[in-house]
């Protein structure tokens, strides 16, 4: 086997050494009757060369319609834009690829110096004082702000707009739930819901995205004053990192802690994973905040270095105690993440963002102007929803048989609201050519006709 | 001095080594490198996106006011800031990597190609499910792969990493405690448990008791039974456990929380000594997280990305959390609401958005297929051979606390050092010198300067006797008073020392304009 | 020393640093590395091939007897090997890398992404026209920018380096000769050129007259003029030159050339200073080789390859070697053979199998398509503009053989190390210390201790002004008497100077298993 | 434009220091006609985006046929194999990919030690004792050990083998007629032809190659005995050097210099370059040899390191005297080589050749058993030639058309031999499955019928 660099020989020896008559006495400690053989996996082939898995992989993965490959206009979360080449090329050294969390930070400061310029970015963007080292995702970030907003004012009940993302309330609801109380808004698309009314002496925080699973830009501010009017905070969340090359951060709008996803920047689709969580609140909450932080010091000559600081927080000492449970999070989506924006830099940043409104903005028009066809969202960046003379997914399912791939439709994320039958979300980035946004026009005019 | 016409030298000139201060401050191919922001330039930019003017009219009036503030650079220097600062990291792939419960073992270069499929790495997960039924495959191929190695009916493969599997098999637990109208609140840990499993039961909203651990490094089952009750959730073990060795009465202790009904969550990280040789379903286990970036190779990347799929028994698994994928005539098919979920089953609800990590999944799958069956039950023997041959190997120079055999990694404890004024931090930091990564250090806590070395099954015996040798090496010159090259290790790394108290009496987080001026 | 209950000191202890000595020989980061057969043991395999068994019917008798003798190794030992022996090296990517005459610019890494696409890279030189359409198209175009940016009507795209299409130039120019009854056998080549026109010249069957170079750095014309005669088959000219220098009077020399029949190769090495902003065609050459791994940034790969495509004037392009691509209403074709040959033309023969760099040609039109026009003038500009700023900000320091303003690279010499002891070799040496790659040395051959520095046009300002400061304080204490610095330089790299006369004298060019057991 | 780090500022500041008015100053040597403005590049377009370049390139990309997306059989001097993902992740590691030719050894060890065990490596299969750091390829080294025969042997004539790859041929006509004289025997599909009767007091090399271009495996013993008896040299030429896992090496019969392809060992096919030239010969010919050697040597600190070396017979030392002109050669794809080569080791080499034997015996005994089919090469490799009922090349075009690229047509290497007409040569390698195989026997059934 390839990977394994022991010979027969050298297990023998080994096993003299060890002063054991074979393997099997090593594995002494297992009760006989657990230990298993081959036909216990008989299911399962034996190993196989490279040639034969890229070809079983291959194959698999052409029964896929990759994004790239047609006019694609997905997003609700997840966000196809261009990755420069030298981002991949660049996680893909071996110093970062291969090597572990920076607990060594003497031979690790590769690592805890991307974590630290990643850090300063994230708070750049959101305009916030200070960020974490990445979490999960967008969504598990949400949910971690959310307990952590309950810790800071010991309140425990959370209000989710109902613009947020339905897996991001879901993912809240399953964990603050537990130690506290969940309030969803309904979901008004479109529209900036009423959420002041729902804010009582038992709330914790407000929850809001902007721009909202629907495409639609919130303006913090009101919100947040109406939180902190009543001593609650307000979380703001933001699937699309992008937008804020546009958009006022919401520190400058008053929110307490943001909790975005990242993988608009750097990061590819995947799937749905790896992504990476933004996470960025106020210097004075910082003890409480989840995840790792790089730090700067010196070191025993004066040089300036970076190492994982604030771990009391952290599960590995204050274990029970601690501020969250995360251990393992998305480093090498972070350094995608700061090699894409370090491209970019201030100037391409806003370029790119502004670049993706003009695009939205002029497929929403075109789109809007097919007969039945209305735009739901009045202001939007780079994402917006229609509603169709038809149910959406009926009409996406018959723009995937014409080789386009044309938004989520509202069932996909509420499946059990039918009231969203009709609406369809749809994005456009930079990455959405003049011939894509035609055949889309094209194709949708027929579709619904 | 000889020379040619073109005034070349022709012979070396040999003479002693001066200290050498360099007026640039880097030395030979060690450069030291700025942040970004002190790098860049207003005017510069690495990328080249056309100017679109645009009107404010769709904006609500929130268009940005203060600029973002992030530095501009070319690509080249893009480039070269990041390759250097590579280059101030240890790898795996440039040395043996013995952090003992991280398990850096080679992480094969084909998993990264097969996760840049575009068929893979390029579609959204959102999709029509008709335009992505080989990426459904691949996930239901991977959950065939795992349930088959841990003998366990069902997965959950939402999970983003180990400690979120964990928090996904808890909150099963607690479905199924509920759903039987039951509320027990307490977890029982053993005290040599990982950071992440208390952690996470208090997260799930359970009290944690602590299970002492006996003199050989094993829970005491005996201590465990007592505690047992029908106010137990559930037991949380570790198994092989963080000293490295083998529970042996594992399903003593379950049947024993069985009795009183409560679950058994084993954690697995640990899974890669025994894959291929014993399936946790025949021990008892109820839920067991996978660290695909353990056991299944896919890369650490500094710290991540990971994932945790977990596996359940048939008494957990209708409470497993969505999106569930199923599989009918139509091909492949994911349910993302309790309204769709099939009869039998209440998920508990959602751990994150979408369906999980599906770089990841390629990758694992990439690394099962190319060991088989049969390269994995090896593996897992490697590893163990290799940590049995360095406890055997170094039990005399160091000091274990513990007997062997072992699993996956030997443990050390600090006794050896005793009195020699070098602790397990400054042995640790020798080693780097020496060109190697330290092994853990100070975990588990239930042994004092706990060294935890897991040598994986990726070592040759050559690169492990190595290792030996200058391990052994060190011991001995700590003994013999050479306190110096410990007490101020490393002096041959990229930075001297570094000031953790510093960093954590006055943080500094992130770069500011004002601080740089200052 | 304060410690916490694990053990673990809660504060760093500072201290001198001494001399530490390592027991494994490895220094932190800086890892030593054996031959891969000295790594390798028989039984150990990096691919996993599935054993054929099978008759030696068809082998003619000629089954290979002895082992081939390859070392066997696991696929993570030879990522460790490979990754280890990478970090030995300096690279673009890691600092300033001022070798004059080999312009090492920023290798931007889409061009690598593109030459990767299986479209490309995955074509056999021999299938069916109509299945490599793109790719001859591609090919095409790369020619279209070629002759519009030289001003030239045709180009040669076989030659697989610069020497390689020096000798392609030389060989149509003879068979130009030819055609016209002509036996010409004299080359004109200045002192100051490469060692490959001289090489080149003999090759093609040529004598070599080496013209003299103006005290200014230029070739001297007039002396060329007497030169010329009706035996002189070309004039073989550098411009700009190797000391850097537009040659003023080149339209002068090819008109003079070409009055006694003379064909005027240029060694485009240099383009990239003139790129976008000068023609050769308005200069009177007739064949001018074009390094892409040069001026269009095709990486050096350590050594190559690269790519050297020839344009040609209207007077050689007849006899361009074969194969020739051509469009018609079928769409692009290759012509293989002179019988196929379109009439007007005596293709001179091949220069190798197939038809040239492909993966080369890839990089070099996305790297054209990247610049544009606009942006490959700016490139030349700036690379012209960083040169002239060393020049001037260190020709006090150090000492320049001529006035400036030079092209794209800055020649210094070695008068102002006169008594101090210390060499341009030694200088550069002291370079590595400072953690730069040292810039050419001993080239040109017509100034002495010559140090040829050529910045590019990748380099930021910071990144000059760094360089700048550095090499002014290395002459500074080059000066100041500290000779130990530099005589014994490199102290900080991954070896010391090395004994190149040793090397040479018994030379030991493999490893074999017999010198191993000694 | 990304890839240029001066600002506008910067360049102003520069200018100031260089104390010229601005940038047409420093080209003021450049005859004011000879300067030229955009419009004389108005055919070309301006800088563009990354994006917009992949777009183009991909464009392009797409209009060619993949071997690997088709039942493949091509090979005539250029192999597709499988090569491991670690080799193409390697090879671009910064250090490799953007670093010279190591000049300066002291800083170059990487580079040096790859090379020399290159040199090792292709000693070792050649089964000869010395081999440089590679030329450009298989058939311009070929040409270049023509030269160096002529050089150790002060006479003019080569011979070459009707066997021998006519491009190969080609590029040897062109250099080494030069200052000498080139016969060239006829070729004789399938047979090994009688070269002893071409060899006189004139000849200075006889040049054969194995397996030939037809696939048939030549012994060389014969031959080496016949120029050697006239005191004449044998250049063995290998265009499949995965053979030499198989094949007896050309050192063991008797050749005196190979010249090789290492294409198929670690690098792919790329429409024809670049490739790698392996060049081996005797030590005691080693001061005539062309190209760059990589030699061990110790530091000033008593460590063992490399250097290249015998630069006495390069270009930039001896000028007009050099061995040869060859400056940049082929260093990262010996690197590649190398690479490949070290994953394989011995055993998996000779797997690898005999499975890439066992297809082509195979594939060749199903396809000559079609009606109108016969194997013209009674032995071979992992390639062959067909003798077909009707022209080749019209065949290789209907295979296209149903999909499978079915081998090389005489017409192909021979335009202007007729009586090249119906032959075929195929080649099998590990990539060749069994459904490949399959599709391209019934294809050529009926395609022949
Ligand atoms: C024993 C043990 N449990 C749990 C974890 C947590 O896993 P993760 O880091 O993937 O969240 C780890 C990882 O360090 C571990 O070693
Ligand atoms: C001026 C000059 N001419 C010719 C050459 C030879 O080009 P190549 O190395 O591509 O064969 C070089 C490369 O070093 C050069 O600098």
């Amino acid at each position: 086997m390839r990977y394994l660099p022991l010979t027969a020989d050298d297990r023998r020896a080994m096993l003299r050494t060890i002063d054991v008559p074979g393997i099997d006495a090593l594995f002494r400690d297992v009760p006989k009757e657990a230990v298993v053989g081959r036909d216990a996996f008989a299911a399962l082939p034996d190993h196989q060369g490279e040639l034969e898995v890229e070809r079983t992989l291959s194959r698999m993965a052409a029964q896929n319609v990759p994004a790239g490959s047609v006019p694609f206009f997905l997003g609700a979360g997840a966000y196809r834009h261009h990755v420069p080449a030298s981002v991949d090329h660049l996680i893909q050294r071996s110093e970062f690829l291969t090597s572990y969390t920076p607990y060594q930070p003497e031979v690790a400061q590769g690592t805890l110096q991307y974590l630290f310029e990643f850090q300063t970015q994230v708070a750049l963007l959101t305009g916030m004082e200070v960020a974490n080292a990445s979490l999960y995702d967008g969504s598990t970030a949400t949910a971690e702000a959310v307990l952590m907003a309950q810790r800071l004012t010991r309140r425990p009940k959370a209000v989710l707009s109902g613009g947020l993302h339905p897996h991001y309330a879901a993912t809240v609801q399953t964990l603050a739930s537990l130690g506290g109380k969940v309030v969803r808004a309904p979901a008004e698309p479109g529209r900036a819901e009423d959420l002041a009314g729902l804010i009582d002496e038992e709330t914790a925080c407000l929850v809001v995205q902007s721009p909202d699973v629907f495409g639609l830009i919130r303006d913090l501010k009101p919100v947040a004053d109406a939180a902190h009017a009543k001593g609650a905070l307000l979380i703001a969340v933001v699937t699309e990192a992008v937008s804020l090359g546009l958009i006022e951060a919401p520190g400058a709008m008053g929110a307490d802690i943001v909790a975005a996803e990242g993988q608009s920047i750097g990061n590819g689709l995947n799937f749905g994973g790896p992504y990476v969580g933004l996470f960025a609140t106020r210097e004075k909450f910082v003890r409480q905040m989840p995840g790792r932080l790089s730090g700067e010091t010196v070191d025993a000559g004066g040089k300036r270095g970076y190492v994982l600081t604030l771990s009391t927080r952290e599960q590995h000492i204050r274990r029970e105690k601690a501020t969250s449970n995360i251990c393992t999070n998305s480093g090498l989506c972070c350094l995608a993440f700061t090699i894409h924006l370090a491209l970019l830099g201030g100037e391409g940043f806003s370029r790119l963002a502004r670049q993706n409104h003009a695009r939205a903005t002029t497929l929403a028009d075109r789109l809007s102007g097919i007969k039945g066809v209305s735009l739901v969202t009045p202001q939007f960046f780079n994402e917006f929803t229609l509603k169709l003379p038809k149910p959406a997914d009926s009409v996406v399912d018959a723009l995937a048989a014409r080789g386009i791939l044309g938004g989520v439709p509202g069932l996909r994320l509420w499946p059990d609201h039918a009231e969203m039958r009709d609406l369809l979300i749809v994005a456009a980035t930079e990455t959405s050519s003049e011939e894509d946004c035609d055949a889309f026009v094209n194709a949708l005019a027929e579709v619904v006709s | 001095m000889t020379m040619n016409t073109m005034g070349r030298p022709t012979a070396v000139e040999t003479m002693e080594v001066p200290e050498v201060r360099t007026i640039s401050g880097d030395r030979g191919l060690d450069h030291e490198e700025p942040l970004l922001f002190e790098l860049g330039r207003k005017d510069m930019c690495g990328v080249d996106i056309p100017d679109s003017k645009l009107s404010d009219a769709r904006l609500n009036g929130l268009r940005r006011k203060e600029a973002v503030g992030l530095p501009g650079l070319s690509e080249p220097e893009v480039v070269r800031h990041f390759v250097r600062l590579s280059r101030m990291n240890y790898a795996i792939d440039a040395g043996l990597y013995p952090l003992g419960s991280c398990t850096m073992k080679h992480n094969p270069r084909l998993n990264e190609k097969m996760a840049r499929l575009p068929g893979f790495g390029d579609v959204h997960p959102l999709q029509p499910e008709q335009t992505v039924q080989g990426a459904l495959a691949l996930i239901a191929e991977l959950m065939r792969w795992l349930t088959t190695l841990t003998g366990m009916p069902a997965v959950a493969m939402s999970p983003k990493a180990g400690a979120h599997g964990e928090l996904c098999g808890l909150l099963t637990i607690r479905a199924a405690m509920e759903s039987r109208g039951e509320q027990r609140r307490r977890i029982l840990v053993p005290s040599s448990a990982h950071g992440t499993n208390p952690a996470t039961a208090a997260l799930a909203g359970f009290a944690v008791d602590e299970v002492p651990a006996e003199p050989n490094g094993h829970v005491d089952a005996d201590a465990l039974e007592r505690m047992l009750g029908n106010d137990v959730a559930a037991i949380m073990l570790t198994n092989p456990n963080t000293c490295g060795l083998f529970e042996r009465r594992t399903r003593e202790m379950a049947d024993a929380a069985h009795k009183v009904g409560a679950y058994f969550y084993c954690d697995g990280a640990n899974f890669n000594a025994i894959a291929g040789r014993v399936r946790p379903g025949d021990l008892g286990v109820d839920a067991m997280h996978i660290n695909l970036h353990k056991t299944f190779s896919t890369p650490h990347g500094g710290g991540g990305p990971g994932a945790g799929p977990v596996v359940l028994s048939a008494a957990l698994a209708p409470f497993a959390p969505l999106p569930l994928l199923v599989h009918d005539e139509k091909g492949f098919r994911l349910i993302e609401s309790p309204g769709d979920a099939p009869p039998n089953t209440k998920p508990f609800g959602r751990m994150c958005a979408f369906h999980g990590q599906m770089g990841m999944f390629v990758r694992a799958l990439s690394y099962m297929q190319s060991h088989g069956a049969d390269g994995i039950r090896q593996a897992s023997e490697d590893a163990v051979l290799a940590a049995n041959y360095i406890l055997a190997s170094l039990k005399d120079t160091l000091s274990a606390p513990f007997e062997g055999p072992c699993m996956h990694e030997a443990l050390f404890d600090d006794h050896f050092l005793e009195g020699t004024g070098v602790t397990t931090l400054d042995f640790a930091k020798a080693m780097i010198d020496e060109g190697y990564h330290p092994m853990t250090m100070y975990f588990p806590l239930v042994v004092h300067g706990a060294m935890l070395i897991e040598p994986t099954e990726s070592e040759s015996k050559e690169s492990l006797d190595r290792f030996i040798r200058v391990m052994a090496g060190l011991a001995i010159e700590a003994k013999s008073g050479h306190k110096e090259r410990f007490v101020g290790a490393p002096y041959l790394a990229p930075r001297r020392r570094l000031d953790e108290t510093r960093a954590a009496r006055k943080p500094v987080l992130r770069w500011t304009a004002k601080a740089a001026k200052e």
